[in-house]
Order: C-alpha cells, then structure tokens, then sequence
C-alpha cells in the first residue's frame, strides 16, 4: 500500500519534467534561427507565397503559445503530429522504430547487470589483490572508450577479420519467422536476434558495465565496514553469507539509482550504436530526422526519448524504495 | 593512522586524525597527493602530454614530428578547427550524397590504402592521401579544446545555478532544480544535436556550446549538494553568529570548500565530454571536414573497413588514451580528496 | 578606547551596567515546517476524496518559552535530545527566527532587528558549538578564524587584529605561535579553545555555549570547562550553558531551566533545582544519571516509554503521558491505589506490552482483581473485553490490532484526557528552599 | 577463586601496522572474567579498550593483528602462540581455527552490543528478521521456532507490541528501541558472555537509566556475564563487579569496584574521578588531567602516564611498571601499575620531583601545547 502511494507520488512528480521536456524541445524547434521553415526551403528558390502557404499548412503563422497548446493537447491523444518528410503520423514511425532500440537497450543493460555487478563484489571482497587491479584497469578501459569506436572494432575483428558474427542489421524476434527468407521457426529467430545482437550489446553495454562495476566496488567497500558487517561477523555469520546478502544488499541501492541516471547516456549511445550497426531503431531515426530537417518527427522523438528516461528513473525509483525501507516509511523519532 | 581508524577511533571523542577529512582539500595537500597516487600521477602525465601535443600543433601547425621538415599543405589541409565556419546542414536529398553522417558498411571500389609503416606515413594516409599521423596528432587539439571549453562553460553555469540553490534553498532551489532536472531527462547527445542543427548550425562551436549547456544539470546538481552539506557545518553558523555578512560567508567558506571536489569531478567530466563530442564528430554533427578530428576521422575511415582498418583504429586508440588520462587524474584526484576508499 | 595595551576588553563600558536582566525572552517560539519542496508535504489517500492533500506537518521545536539571563551568570539549560535546547540557543541569536515571541537583549527586541542592525549587534553575542571537527574551517589559518569576527565588525586595523589574536590564543591556554596554523593539527580540547578565542575575539557580553564539551574526553572537559570559568570572570561574560550531561551543568551552572519537548518545566538556582527538584520529569533526569559512586544505589530508569513526537505534542503538560505522577481525573471518585493501577493499565495498553491473556487475569495483574468502583471500573471493564483473549476468541491479527486501538482510545479519552494536566498547561511559582531565588516548576501537583 | 574463570586474558597485545608506523593499540593487558560478573573496561578515547574487547573475539580489523598473549575460554584457547622449531613464534596447536571460532565462539559464546545502536543494524532487513537469522545461526532453532524466540525476546527487553515490530525496520525504531534489540540479540543466542562496548553512550540518559536497569534484570535472571567498556565512571559505579581501568593500551589498575573507587590505587585513576563534575553534588574545582593523551604509536618511556601524572617523580621516566597486587580487598587482589607502591620497590621515595612537575599549583594547561599531533613546527601542511 505504501508502496504504491509512494508510486503515485512519484508519478505525479513527473508531470511537470515532463512538461518541461515538451517546452524546451518545442522551443528548440521552433525559436532558433534555423527555423522550420527556412531549413525545408533550403537550398530550394522560393517565394513568400511559398513560405506562406508552408506556414499556413503546418499552422506556422499562429503564435508560439498557441502552438504550443495545439501540439500539447495532440499530443495527450497520442498524436504527435504528421512527419513532413515521410507524410505519416509521427507516433506511428516512432512505434515502428521503438521495438530495436528497447531491445538493444535492455539487452545492454542486462549485459552490463550481469557481468559488472559479480565482478564488483569480487573486486572489493579481494581489494588491491590483483583481481582487483586487474578490474579496475578493466573499468578504467571501459569508461574511456567510445561506445561506436568498440563497435568499430568488434566488427573488425568478429565480422571482417574472423568472419564469425553479422556486421549489421538486426532480426526482429516479435516478428513471425516466415518474413524472413531462410528462417525456420522461432528457434532459429531468436538464435539470428541473438547473433546480430551480441556485438551491439556489448558495445553498447561497455560503458554502463565498467560504470556499474566502479559503482559496486566502492558501495561493496564501505558496505563491507559497515557496522552492521561487524555485527553479523560478531555473531558467527559466514563470510560468504555477509558478502552475499549482507553487505551486499545495502551495496545495490546506489546501483539501482545508478543504473537510472545512466539511461540517458544509453539512449545517447544507442544512436552511435544503431548507426554503427546498421539497426533500424529510434537512433537511426532521429538522424534521418535531422538531416531530412522534419522538425515535427525531431520533435516527436525527442519527446519520446525523454518521457523513457523520465519513466526509466521512475522505475528505478520505485525498485529503489522496493529494497530500501526507507524511502517509504517515513523516519520515526 | 588512517587505517584502522574504524576501530581505534570508535570511542566519543574521534581521534585527532578525523580531521583530516575535512583537511583533504587546499592545492598543496592536493598536489601532494597526486604525487604520492600512483593513478593520479599516471593521469597527470597522460593529460599532460596531451595537452603538450595539442597546443604544439597549435603553435606549428606546419611542422611533423616524424619527418622533421615541412610536410606538403594537404597532408593537414586548413587545419585549425577553431576557425572553421558554422556550415548549414545541407538541404535534403543533396545532403546525403554528398556527405552521409555515415558511410553503410560497404566495399569501396578504391584501391587497397597504404598501410603505413614508412618514415613519411608512419600511419599511412586517409582515402584523400593526406598523412594519419599528422592528422591524429592535430585531432588533439580538437579534442582538447573542446573537452576543456565546455567542460568551462558547463562548470560556471552549473556552479552558478547550484551555489544559488544550494545557499538559499527554499523555493529557489525548487524551481531552479526542477528546471535542471528537465534539461538532464533529455539524452544529453540528442538534446546536442537538436540543439545545434536547430539553433545554431553544425559547426565545432555550437558543438562545443551545446555540450557545455547540457551538463550543466551535472555541476548544479554536484555544486547543489555540495553546498548543502557545506551550510550544515558549523564555522558557516559561527560566521553568521559572528555577523559576517553573507557575501563574505559565500566568499570565503563555501566557495573554497567546494571547490576541490569540483574541480575533481570537473577533470573526470573532461573525459566524458570528449567522449560526447567523439561522438558528435562520429555522427557528422561535430567538427566539420577537413578539420582533422578523431571522431570524423573514424566517420569516414568506417567506410574503409575492409581496406585498411587501421585507419579505424589510430583514431580510437587516440580518444581512448586522451579520457584514460583525464578518467585517471580525476579517480587519482578523487581517492587523494575521499577518506571514505583509502586504499 | 579599543587600545590594545589598555587589556583584552575592547570598550570598557560595553558591560551591562543596567539593573534589569541582560537578556529576556517572552514566549518564544519556533516552530519548523517539515519538508520543502513543490511536492512535499502532499499526502495521498486513496480512501478519501479528492485522493491528494497537502499537510504540511509543524514540528513545534520550541513553544512558548519565557525566561531571563542576568549580567554575569551562568543559566544551564539541559534536556535530552530533541527537546529543542539548541533551538532555542540559536533562536535567541536570531541564526534561527523565531515563530513568535521577544527576545529583549539589553533592552532591545531581538526579534525586531534584521539586515545590517542585526549583524551590528552579534559582536555582543557569540555562540561556541558543540563539534569541535566542523566548528572551524579546515581552509583557514587559526589567525584568520579568531580575527574573522573582528574584521566582520570592522575591529582594530591589520596588526592589532593580529595582536589581539595571539593574545586571545594566550588567554585560552593555547601557543600564540599557533598563529599560523590549520585547525587540524589541533585536538578536539584544543579546538574548542580555538572556538572560545574567535567567540571572545568582539568582546562579547553574551556567550551561548552550544554542548561545548560533550564531545570531548573527560579529562579534557575539565581542562576546557575551568578555562571558561576563567574567562568568564576575566571578560565578565554572560553564559547560556546549553548540554545534556546533568553533572556539568550541576558544575558550571548559577541557576538551571529544565526543557522536555519544547517547554522549560522547571526553573530555579542551582542548589535548589539538584536538591528540592519539584518537576516529576527533573526528578526522573535526576533519578537516572548514573553517580559515579557505588556505594549510591539511587533508582534509575524510573521513565517509562519515549519522548512523544514534537509535531504533535501532548496538550496541557507535556510530559503527562510519561508522567509517573499523572494526576487523577476529578471526573471520577478514587479510593486508595484505584487511580494508580488504572494509570499503569492505560500505558501498558497503549505500549501493548503485554501478550492477550484472559480477562481475570488482566484483572489480577493489573488491579489485584479488584477494578476500581463506579464509572471508571465500568469503563476500564469494558477496555478489558475489548482485548482479553477469551471474550474474543478466534479473530485475526489486523481485528486484534483494532481492538487493541479501541481500548486504548477508550482509556485515554476517558482517564487522560480528563485530568488537569491534558486540560490545562502548568506554570507555577515556588519558594525556593535553598537560597532565595525564584523556583519556578510546571506541574499542576502544586496547584 | 581456586575455580577456573570463564575468560582468562594474559599479556594479550594487539597492534596496527601503519604506514606511518606501528600502533601498539593493546599493550600487554591481563584480566580474568567469572562467571556471572559484569567487569568493566574503562578508559578514554585511544586508550584501546574497544580493540581489546573485539580481539576477545579475533575481530581485529586489517591492519591490525594480536601479536602475542593468550585467552582462555571455557578451558578452550581462543587465541595462544607458542615457539616454534625455528624459534619464530606460532600459533599454538589447541587454538581454535577460524572456522571453530565463528560457528563455536562467536555468538552462541560470547555475543556483543556495539556503541552504535543506528549503525548496527542492517537498515534493508527487519529487525525481526536479522534477530532470527542470529537465533538460527547460534541456537540451531527452525525457522519458525527463532522467530517465536525472537518475539519473546522483544518482549523481554521491553519493546511493545513485539509481533507487530518484529515485521518493521531499524529506522523505524528509536536510539533506546535499537539498543534494546541489540541486548535482544545478544541474550537471544544464550552466550555465557556478553561484551558490551559503550552500549549506552550513544542514548540520552533517562534511557540509559532503563536500560541499564533491563541489563540488570536480565543479568539477574540469566546469569550471563558482561565485559562493560565504557568511559563513563558513573556507569560503572552504577553496574560493574570489578573494573579495569586501561590508559594507552595498558591496564594501569584493577580492582572491586569499590575498592576502585575508595581505595584508588593508581595516580591516573584518582586524577580520571577528581576531573569529573558530579551529578549529586556541586564541585566548585574541577582538578582537570592536564595534557592529553599521547598517541599509541609513540608511548612515552617508562609508566605510560608519567607527563601528565601529578606524583610523576624522576624514576617514573625510566622504569615500566607492570601491574601487581598493591592491596588485597576480601580476598580479591587490588592490582595497580604504578612504582609509587611498596610491592614495585624502584625507589621512588628516593627518585627527585620531575622538572616543571605538574599538579603542585594550579596551572593551565600548557603541556597540553607541547603535543603536536603534526610532529613538527611548520604548522598544519606538513602533516601528511
């Protein structure tokens, strides 16, 4: 109950960043020099009459505000507007090109989760022995390395050189097998998904995992001085249970709040990605966007983005107050 | 006697030594430090270096270093990015052809590049013959420059925002951080592009702004806190109850005490800048051709896979050691300055 | 006359020479609103409407407070934690401002003052803190901290801040060659010395001495307490000694207030507070401090229960739900032990300390099987059927709770909230037995 | 007193490796535990009773090590060193291992209440359920059958409504409440010894009167005995058997706590009860210990505490007093180190009166000046 009082509370929260996210994007859009107009008409000879029937088309004459309100309240019916350049509904593209980038994303995530947070634990459990050493250098590696440079070189070396793994593209597997020449069955599906994903993912999932693993190490140290670690110790209680469950737990709150706060540099490395992939996903289609100057798709999935990171730290924000009690009961005296 | 601490100093009165934790800080300790830490003096070499390259091929952008004499024009064309011009993404349907963001994986119909390896190209030369190595050693300065600008712009801003909110609180800090919080939802390189396709225009400047506004949300966020923390001490009441006024106060207690963790997380931000901008470079929203720069340079070169990958390895390596050097500093700088992980 | 050579005292004649008190507080009051924030405060309930409220919850810190400090005393005001003695320090210094209230210091109100008045006046009142770690800041030189208050002042030039510096540093049994040094190199005592020498460094009148040496080791608090003795007479300061521990108080005290959740419930000269308490809750503090002496076998612990939350505190005296001496209902008649066992059946419901046994023997437990006569036995029966384990059976664990809650509701509201002390706040003037000062005590026993 | 004591501690010293040098924490301290007294370890800050107290139980924390001693308990050698073949010192046969003392020592043995009581409790776990995991651990109980101990245990330490809280979390509870679940703890896994280290500083003392009074109650009823470190002499007037009073890792003097108190032996601890203010009547002098306590990785030559020692006299600064029998109080030896007593026999009424001795007149505490924690005279940033 209380949790899902805090849930509420939480969301509500979020309504006015997400309001926030929709001014300063559509400001974006709309007030820069380089607006909307000018940049379809660039390159091309045109006359008022032009401009003016474009403005009038997309409602361009109309003030700011108004439309502001008119893209706003379109937008809680779920309509983001019409792309200028591919004349279809902006939701539209952007549902067709969500499915990759979540995929990729979670896919990276689940990466990171799984390798960084072992490899965490074990580097404080054995700090400055050389599995710890050899960890951080690891990290180090990690945080400093380009998320599309890794995938460059993964390709080098698993697709041009060995000749092992695609280079590109991606198998959807929500898709029925039969769209796919040569596929039979789901089976061999999700075993092409999983042969196109694993480069990407782990390019894409680098970052977060030597960010994720730093995080651990250090959260494992102090934990691991904890009183409560005295305690237990005190008690008998084995050291493999106080690493595994004692200690540990507490460890993992700032990894949940971590992991939150990093979504907005997947998304960000989940263009670089998709473009180095080939992936057909959101990444690419922003790119497209841009460089076609459809404002109105831009602006679509800019929001978009946004609104999954603002939802992405919700959750982590409620899994948070899942594991700590003390988001929410409130401190007694 | 920092070690053991836990136990030795657990009865009332701390031992003397606990306050050293609020003694980490001031330049001399600091440098200090980065002597003594191995990480940070590593890091401070790298970066040093660095540095060292980028402002030399700004001092000489006519000089190789390999081939000690002056090198035909093309091999760095107009080199110095800071002086190119903010070019208009071009218009659809002519942009693509004439410069995708990215090349498709795909065989090229050139002949095999040279692979380098020679006194004049120790790394051979791109698909337009120009020299790799020169045009590495000046994507330094690109990098550099921007890793440090916007690094600057993000810093005073977010200082300025953070210390504001932070010191009054209240409804300020409500308002101002909200604010922060809805610039921070929007994935730092898609506001960057949007930013400077639809404000300004491709150009390492814009870039370079960009960069700089979307983190500022990071240093308000770090200063906030920082601040926070700082106005729960104790001198900062007794400078109050000793009627101090409170510019004094801002002046000379909070601003120098949260200043050297900052400037900590100032060096690590660095890195993740150049990082960003790589990035920006990559997709062709960055530094513009023929600016030599790694990001680009890797744009262009994955078009060359299958002909020299090398071409798509120099310029990585180049960005990974230039964040390693700063990621180092800033871990070294951090470990000196937190008692909490005395290793 | 700020000459240097002439002594330590800045101006001569900047002690109080008036007869009335140095500092004289009416009512104050500071109440703090929990939680800021665009959303804070906001409570969701789905079982009402509309679903969302905003409460902001008051945490009432200090209430209604009224007192007075004569030139050249010590007033210790001790309490435990959280019962808002810090609050009041810093309220009376106006670093806090207060909710209500007046805060006369040599005549002028306090509360009025704001802006660049109210800095002016601080080189009269300083204040020491407890933790000698965050009291200084790392980043300066010793120097520069004792003179910081003198430059803010615009006190002296350059060198005689410098020589009034190393002189102050002498007067509070630290090297004047320290000078130059970082507060770290320095221990806790020492540090707290440092603290005495930047709060006497505008030559105050008032000092507010926030637990100045609770954190340090015995031995050393006594170093740190004489040389503020010393100093006291030397400077002819004016102490507020705020701290837990009773035995320092008891030390460096003339006269002693006494604060439980906000209020001051007993006030009177030193000897005649330690010897002739007159507050149940001073007698319980007093009760329970250990004596370091073993051959004393006093009682200890005699307090049941914990200090109520301060956002919602107790009405009439606020000490009555732990009183142990509660006085009875007149709404009732009582014979002999009726109302006292009553009493002590009314906490150990509310506390639930007891497993749900049969109603006999609640009965024999907490009355001797006899319940008390006339309306009051009807109504404690009746809380007993709510929660005897054989009138109800086979209910679940959330209807116990319920039932439990019931009876206690029952209880309070017919015993507790009938007597003098929910009804009424005390406030009582005594004579005093040991020496001739005022004793005041906030307890209706001496209505 | 022909019976073996339940805890025998001998010569037992505990060091920290530093980079900066080595920290004698626990300098050769003896004491003896029976079975159901409560003996007190007390001293200031840095004076290493709680390293003391936690090497009981092999707990000393890295870089710290027990470098030699014994201790006994229960005829078992918790930790004993013997010369080996090639004349290095090693560790004795019988000793218990790691894996012994954990699973046989640690808990169901010997248990402990930390000063801390909102550090010690794990914040993402139930207070009900860390008190059951200890139970099972400990008593070899079910599940179900820890939990029912569990509650009954709340209940016996005073926390109301036990089912209901036992489902809550530490932060949910109060300093006092957090206390009494740490002695739930400690009592629930039925140990025959309780180290208790400063379980009451931390709490206001209206709650440290109830508990105090709870440890005597339980005490009474269980029997179990208690290690009570504290620097609080009131504390240990009010609930200590015997006391050893420690000063820079080493016992200065032992006794009945009465005799301890009127019949004190030991110049430190007169000094230690003179500087304290009491709470049942006014001292208007403060006799305050002048200078402070010098750090363990550099003792002063000779008895530990002759520079701040009023009776310090020219032969305290040469000759190491260990501890010996200065009086007998009803049988039970009265120990002190100190060479001003008969039994040391260094000629200390011949040795002259120290320079500039202090405690004659009434000084500031200047001495305290002559300790510089940086160790040197160029101020503060040379310190590391």
């Amino acid at each position: 109950m209380k949790l899902l009082k805090y849930t509420i509370y939480r969301l509500l929260q979020a309504i006015p960043v997400l309001i926030g996210i929709s001014v300063i994007t559509f400001l974006l859009a709309n007030l820069g020099p380089g607006d909307p107009v000018s940049l379809m008409l660039q390159g091309q000879e045109h006359s008022e009459e032009l401009v003016r029937a474009i403005e009038q088309r997309y409602g361009l004459d109309r003030p700011l505000h108004e439309r502001y309100i008119t893209y706003m309240s379109g937008l809680l019916e779920g309509d983001l507007g019409q792309s200028i350049y591919y004349q279809r509904p902006v939701s539209a593209l952007i549902l067709d090109r969500l499915g990759p980038t979540l995929l990729l994303v979670l896919s990276a995530y689940a990466f990171a989760l799984v390798t960084a947070i072992p490899l965490g634990v074990v580097a404080a459990n054995r700090r400055n022995e050389p599995t710890d050493h050899a960890s951080r250098v690891a990290a180090l590696f990690g945080v400093s390395t380009p998320s599309f440079w890794i995938g460059i070189v993964l390709i080098l070396i698993f697709a041009v050189k060995l000749g092992w793994l695609p280079s590109s593209g991606l198998y959807y597997p929500w898709r029925p097998p039969s769209s796919y020449p040569g596929i039979n069955g789901h089976l061999e599906l999700y075993y092409e998904t999983a042969r196109h994903l694993l480069l990407p993912m782990i390019a894409l999932g680098t970052l977060q995992m030597a960010t994720i693993m730093r995080v651990e190490r250090t959260q494992m140290i102090e934990s691991l001085q904890g009183e409560y670690v005295k305690l237990a110790r005190a008690y008998g209680v084995p050291e493999r249970t106080i690493l595994r469950k004692h200690a540990f737990q507490v460890a993992q709150l700032p990894i949940i709040t971590i992991v939150g706060a990093n979504l907005s540099t997947a998304i960000g490395g989940a263009v670089l990605t998709e473009t180095v992939f080939n992936i057909n996903g959101m990444g690419q289609l922003f790119i497209e966007a841009i460089q076609q100057n459809d404002y109105q798709l831009v602006m679509g999935i800019t929001m978009m983005l946004g609104f999954l990171f603002v939802v992405g730290v919700i959750i982590t924000d409620i899994s948070y107050a899942y594991v700590d009690p003390r988001v929410t009961y409130g401190e007694r005296d | 006697m920092a070690v053991g601490e836990s136990q030795l100093g657990s009865d009332t009165e701390s031992a003397v030594d606990e306050g050293d934790v609020e003694a980490r800080v001031g330049w001399r300790y600091t440098l200090a430090q980065i002597k003594q830490d191995t990480t940070a003096r590593w890091g401070l070499y790298v970066v040093a270096f660095v540095i060292t390259v980028a402002t030399y091929a700004i001092v000489d952008s006519n000089l190789s270093l390999l081939t000690f004499g002056r090198l035909p024009d093309y091999a760095f064309a107009q080199a110095l990015p800071i002086f190119d011009h903010p070019t208009r993404i071009p218009p659809p349907g002519e942009g693509t052809q004439h410069m995708p963001p990215y090349f498709p994986l795909a065989e090229q119909s050139w002949n095999p590049l040279p692979a380098g390896g020679t006194i004049e190209h120790p790394l051979g030369t791109d698909h337009t013959g120009r020299d790799y190595f020169t045009r590495i050693v000046y994507g330094t300065q690109v990098s550099v420059f921007v890793g440090i600008v916007s690094t600057f712009i993000g810093l005073s801003i977010g200082t300025i925002i953070g210390a504001v909110a932070g010191y009054y609180g209240g409804k300020t800090d409500d308002i101002l951080m909200r604010v922060v919080e809805m610039i921070y939802s929007i994935p730092p390189l898609i506001l960057i592009i949007v930013f400077t396709v639809f404000v300004g225009g491709t150009s390492i400047w814009y870039a370079v702004i960009g960069v700089g506004i979307t983190f500022v949300p990071i240093f308000a966020r770090i200063i906030r806190s920082r601040v926070l923390s700082i106005r729960e001490m104790d001198y900062i009441e007794a400078a109050r109850a000793s009627g101090v006024k409170d510019r004094n106060i801002i002046m000379r207690h909070v601003v120098p005490n949260s200043f050297a963790p900052v400037l900590v997380y100032a060096t690590l931000q660095i890195g993740v800048t150049i990082l960003v901008v790589a990035g920006l470079s990559f997709l062709g929203y960055g530094a513009q051709p023929p600016t030599p720069d790694w990001g680009q340079m890797l744009n262009i070169s994955h078009g060359y896979m299958h002909s020299n990958l090398w071409l798509s390895i120099w310029p990585g390596l180049a960005i990974m050691i230039t964040i390693m050097g700063f990621n180092l500093l800033g871990d070294g700088l951090q470990d000196a300055l937190d008692p909490r992980i005395d290793d | 006359m700020r000459v240097v050579s002439s002594g330590i005292r800045l101006d001569e004649d900047s002690g109080y020479e008036s007869d009335d008190a140095l500092l004289e507080l009416d009512g104050v009051t500071k109440y703090f609103n929990q939680d800021s924030g665009l959303l804070a405060g906001m409570e969701f309930e789905p079982s009402q409407f509309p679903p969302i409220s905003v409460d902001r919850e008051t945490v009432k810190a200090v209430d209604d407070v009224t007192l007075e400090i004569q030139p050249g005393e010590t007033l210790g005001l001790v309490g435990e934690s959280g019962c808002g003695k810090s609050t009041l320090g810093r309220t009376i210094l106006r670093l806090l401002e207060p909710t209500e209230g007046d805060i006369y210091f040599k005549g002028e109100n306090l509360a009025d003052l704001s802006g660049e008045r109210l800095r002016q006046t601080r080189s009269d009142m300083q204040m020491i803190f407890q933790d000698p770690q965050s009291s200084l800041d790392p980043r300066m030189k010793v120097g520069q901290i004792i003179e910081e208050p003198m430059r803010a002042h615009d006190m002296l030039d350059d060198e005689g801040r410098e020589a009034r510096a190393k002189e102050l540093l002498e007067k509070v049994g630290l090297d004047p060659r320290h000078y130059n040094r970082h507060p770290h190199a320095f221990s806790g005592g020492q540090r707290q010395r440092i603290n005495l020498a930047r709060a006497l460094s505008v030559d105050p009148d008032f000092v507010v001495c926030d637990e100045p040496v609770s954190a340090l080791d015995v031995s050393i608090q006594a170093q740190v307490l004489n040389t503020m003795e010393k100093l006291q007479e030397e400077f002819g300061l004016t102490y507020l000694f705020i701290a837990h521990d009773l035995s320092v108080i008891r030390h460096i005290s003339d006269r002693v207030a006494v604060m439980y959740l906000g209020n001051i419930v007993e006030l009177a000269e030193k000897e005649e507070l330690f010897e002739n308490p007159q507050h149940p809750y001073t007698r319980a503090l007093l009760e329970s401090i250990p004596v370091p002496d073993p051959r004393e076998n006093g009682a200890r612990g005699v307090l049941e229960g914990e200090v109520p939350s301060p956002v919602d505190p107790p009405s009439g005296c606020r000490f009555r739900t732990r009183c142990p001496r509660v006085i009875a209902p007149d709404a009732y008649d009582w014979r002999g032990e009726e109302w006292a066992q009553t009493r002590a059946f009314m906490r150990a419901v509310k506390r639930r300390t007891f497993e749900p046994m049969p109603a006999s023997r609640i009965e024999t437990e907490f009355f001797d099987g006899d319940l008390p006569r006339g309306e009051a036995g009807s109504t404690v029966d009746e809380a007993i059927e709510l929660i005897a384990s054989d009138r109800n059976a086979d209910i679940d664990a959330d209807d116990e709770t319920e039932h439990w809650s019931a009876a206690t509701d029952l209880l309070l509201e017919s015993f507790a909230e009938q007597s003098i002390c929910a009804r009424e706040r005390p406030a009582y003037e005594l004579e005093a037995e040991y020496g001739d000062g005022e004793h005041l005590a906030a307890c209706h026993l001496h209505r | 007193m022909s019976s073996e004591p339940l805890l025998r501690v001998e010569n037992l010293k505990t060091q920290f490796f530093t980079e900066t040098g080595t920290v004698r924490a626990v300098d050769g301290i003896s004491f003896e535990v029976r079975e159901g007294e409560i003996v007190g370890l007390v001293g200031e800050s840095g004076a290493g009773k709680s390293v003391a107290s936690m090497s009981l139980l092999r707990l000393v924390e890295n870089p710290g090590e027990i470098v030699a001693g014994e201790i006994t308990y229960k005829g078992e050698t918790i930790f004993g060193l013997e010369e080996g073949p090639d004349g290095e010192l090693q560790e004795r046969d019988d000793m218990l291992s790691n894996e012994e003392i954990r699973t046989r020592i640690r808990g169901n043995e010997i248990a402990v209440i930390f000063q801390d009581p909102m550090e010690s409790l794990n914040p993402v776990f139930t207070v009900g359920g860390q008190l059951r995991e200890f139970i099972e651990l400990n008593r070899g109980l079910s599940k179900d059958e820890a939990k029912t101990e569990a509650i009954d245990m709340l209940r016996e330490v005073g926390i109301p409504d036990p089912e209901e809280r036992y489902e809550e979390y530490p932060h949910q509870f109060s300093g006092g409440m957090r206390q009494r679940v740490l002695i739930a703890m400690a009592l629930a896994c039925e140990p025959s010894l309780i180290i208790a280290d400063e379980p009451t500083t931390a709490l206001d003392v209206t709650v440290e009167g109830q508990i105090l009074d709870l440890v005597d109650d339980l005490q009474d009823k269980y029997g179990t005995s208690f290690i009570w470190v504290t620097h609080d002499m009131g504390v240990v007037a009010e609930i200590c058997d015997r006391v050893n009073v420690m000063y820079l890792g080493e016992i200065v003097e032992q006794a009945p706590v009465d005799e301890l108190f009127y019949d004190t032996k030991h110049p430190y601890t007169n000094a230690l009860l003179n500087s304290i203010p009491r709470p049942d009547r006014t001292v208007t002098e403060l006799e305050a210990i002048e200078g402070v306590m010098p750090e363990a990785i550099n003792p002063p030559s000779g008895c530990r505490f002759h520079p701040r020692c009023p009776d310090a006299r020219e032969v305290c600064k040469r000759v190491h007093p260990e501890a010996k029998t200065v009086a007998d109080a009803d049988g039970e030896a009265h120990r002190a180190a100190c060479v001003k007593h008969d039994a040391f026999d260094a000629g200390y009424e011949d040795s002259s009166m120290l320079e500039g001795a202090v405690g004659s007149t009434e000084r500031e505490p200047e001495s305290e000046l002559a300790v510089n924690p940086a160790g040197d005279d160029s101020g503060g940033e040379g310190r590391e």
